[in-house]
């Protein structure tokens, strides 16, 4: 499964419930507010064991929007729209966290 | 492949509208299908005709308008949940007419329908993808 | 067509937005639809089905009732987050007695609820076809 | 007490405005005045003349309507934000005009005006309250 | 002052907020969804505090409408529309924590 | 009539809403009518001033340059949450560099942001006659 998380771990508690509930197979992607997550910041250690397996995604276009292109985690993958389809293509059912 | 895009939020107030439209935009471009997009919620009102941006912004509503997303019989597949748009206060002639309203919002590009169109697109399309608050 | 298996995600309240009510607007129409139906109730999303709701002070429709009608229809997969609700202070007896009858088991009457802890709902979760969020 | 409302949601998607229309209704009861009631952000789509709530639920806009805020000079002080409400798709006939738009939506309890009018509410009231997502 | 939060503690930040920059004299009034910050739950002890000082009031509609009544916590007033435009015209400014 | 001091309230980022645009058209507009106005940017607020944003990957439009037209307005009193920068991983030198020019120093150009603690926040605030939440 594809998790789309659209939301800021600091405003609400999406990305936690999508943690909660994500099998040992789906990847996440941040887009909109939820790149803020990506950044490293106090809450990056959220995503941080997810990203080393390579399945967190963040979607380029929101990164640069807010300016923390240059504080991306580590491992977390940078993708375009193309790559947000792609995304969807690959790995079945999408999941919105919205 | 097949794809449908939910939307819940209006345009402007919300990034999910210019989301979906840069997904939509880009799933087209690498060849594959939008099946429909289905506007609920506050959604809705991404169909309003009377749209009128800054010069300096982008049109959420005409970029819509301008993907032409349409069946086979010609009918636009930017579906409007008429439940969520009546109460809202986005109506089309027939709506208009049967209530006894002078005028009329929704924009050509766009059609009124009900929410089993929604289900309809979750059954005959490979991926359902929702944007949302 | 083979059947898919649709999930509705409900993680907020009923009331403070329109999500709730909405969500169970399409749930209804779902119905008319052959496809497999389950429902989530995570996070704040358990007090769409807390029992003893009164819209009385606020001017709003109170829809809560309407859960008991999902039975009829043949929806009768609601599962709700445990952690969920006990973070929450809840546990089942807050929740609405939602029930439909078993056709298969002599149309004897059962509950629609299951509470599930989050490891169960994601097994639930992987093995649906079409997620809708609300 | 003079009062004024900035409202920056739209109606049935969230409960802003029917908690500001109930805190309205009892500051009214109370004795108190509506200096003005700003509708911001989606909150401009509280406006709209369009609407066709279902039988058994409130009609916010409606609502807003019967309590008939206006000031001495007979002008509504229901007033919509014109930035927020054009690229909203919410007009007045003299802007539909304007624009080249055939048909307009605005309900005539409220007022289209500048976001100056949201500044002037809060020097001129003893009290502003925000009812927003 | 009066602070509002319309909010649920577990979905949004906003309670945490204004939590954090709330000055000695002000109290909070939960409205909307924030009337779930009331209840007793494992967030409650956030305002505990400040409800034994007097200074935590919830909205009676909204705690009615979801149906929490019976399990608001300690020293929390209840108050209606009326009261709410008595503690606006009490406490001073108004700040919405939207 | 006395002059009041107006709080604009900003706790969201760009983008993802329009809160934060329009927040800052209020505050444009607010210039023109001789009143104090300070702006405090908490939690994902600070975002909105972070140096380097550029929306040509989501075809929404760049307002962060409009920021810097605040201090020719004499819009100059820019508070910054020090807690919510820590938190997000932000410093001062990741923010743009807002000036005014002081009428009262010789037009000396200063910094328009101050980055306060949430003591010094608790403050500020609680001398504010009209508080403005986005």
């Amino acid at each position: 499964m594809l998790h789309t998380v659209n939301k800021s771990s600091f405003e609400r508690n999406s990305l936690q419930s999508c943690l909660n509930t994500i099998d040992d197979t789906s990847v996440i992607l941040l887009i909109e507010d939820g790149v803020i997550s990506a950044a490293k910041n106090a809450n990056s250690s959220m995503l941080a064991d997810l990203a080393t397996q390579g399945r967190v995604y963040a979607l380029q276009g929101d990164v640069d929007a807010r300016g923390i292109s240059s504080k991306v985690a580590d491992n977390i993958k940078l993708v375009d729209y193309a790559g947000f389809v792609d995304l969807v293509v690959e790995h079945g059912t999408a999941v919105s966290w919205v | 492949m097949k794809f449908s895009i939910q939307i819940n939020e209006g345009p402007y107030q919300h990034q999910a509208s210019d989301s979906a439209y840069q997904f939509a935009k880009a799933a087209i471009a690498a060849g594959h299908e939008i099946f429909r997009v289905f506007f609920y919620h506050d959604g809705v009102n991404n169909a309003t005709r009377f749209t009128m941006p800054p010069q300096d912004d982008r049109n959420v509503v005409n970029q819509w308008a301008e993907l032409d997303i349409k069946n086979a019989d010609g009918e636009p597949e930017l579906v409007v949940c008429i439940a969520a748009a009546l109460r809202r206060g986005m109506l089309d002639e027939s709506e208009a007419k049967k209530n006894g309203i002078e005028g009329n919002n929704i924009h050509p590009a766009f059609r009124i329908s009900g929410l089993g169109q929604l289900i309809e697109a979750g059954i005959q399309s490979d991926r359902l993808v929702v944007f949302g608050d | 067509m083979a059947i898919k298996k649709f999930m509705y995600l409900n993680r907020k309240a009923s009331y403070g937005t329109a999500y709730a009510i909405e969500s169970l607007e399409v749930v209804l129409i779902a119905a008319a639809f052959d496809q497999d139906v389950s429902l989530a109730f995570i996070d704040d999303g358990v007090y769409q089905i807390v029992e003893g709701q009164n819209t009385d002070g606020i001017g709003m429709k109170n829809f809560s009732k309407t859960f008991h009608a999902l039975g009829d229809y043949d929806i009768n997969k609601l599962y709700v987050s445990a952690e969920s609700l006990e973070e929450r202070g809840l546990t089942a007896d807050d929740l609405m007695p939602l029930v439909y009858e078993d056709e298969d088991d002599d149309w004897e009457e059962k509950p629609s609820v299951k509470i599930v802890s989050n490891a169960e709902l994601t097994k639930i979760m992987s093995e649906q076809d079409v997620c809708l969020s609300f």
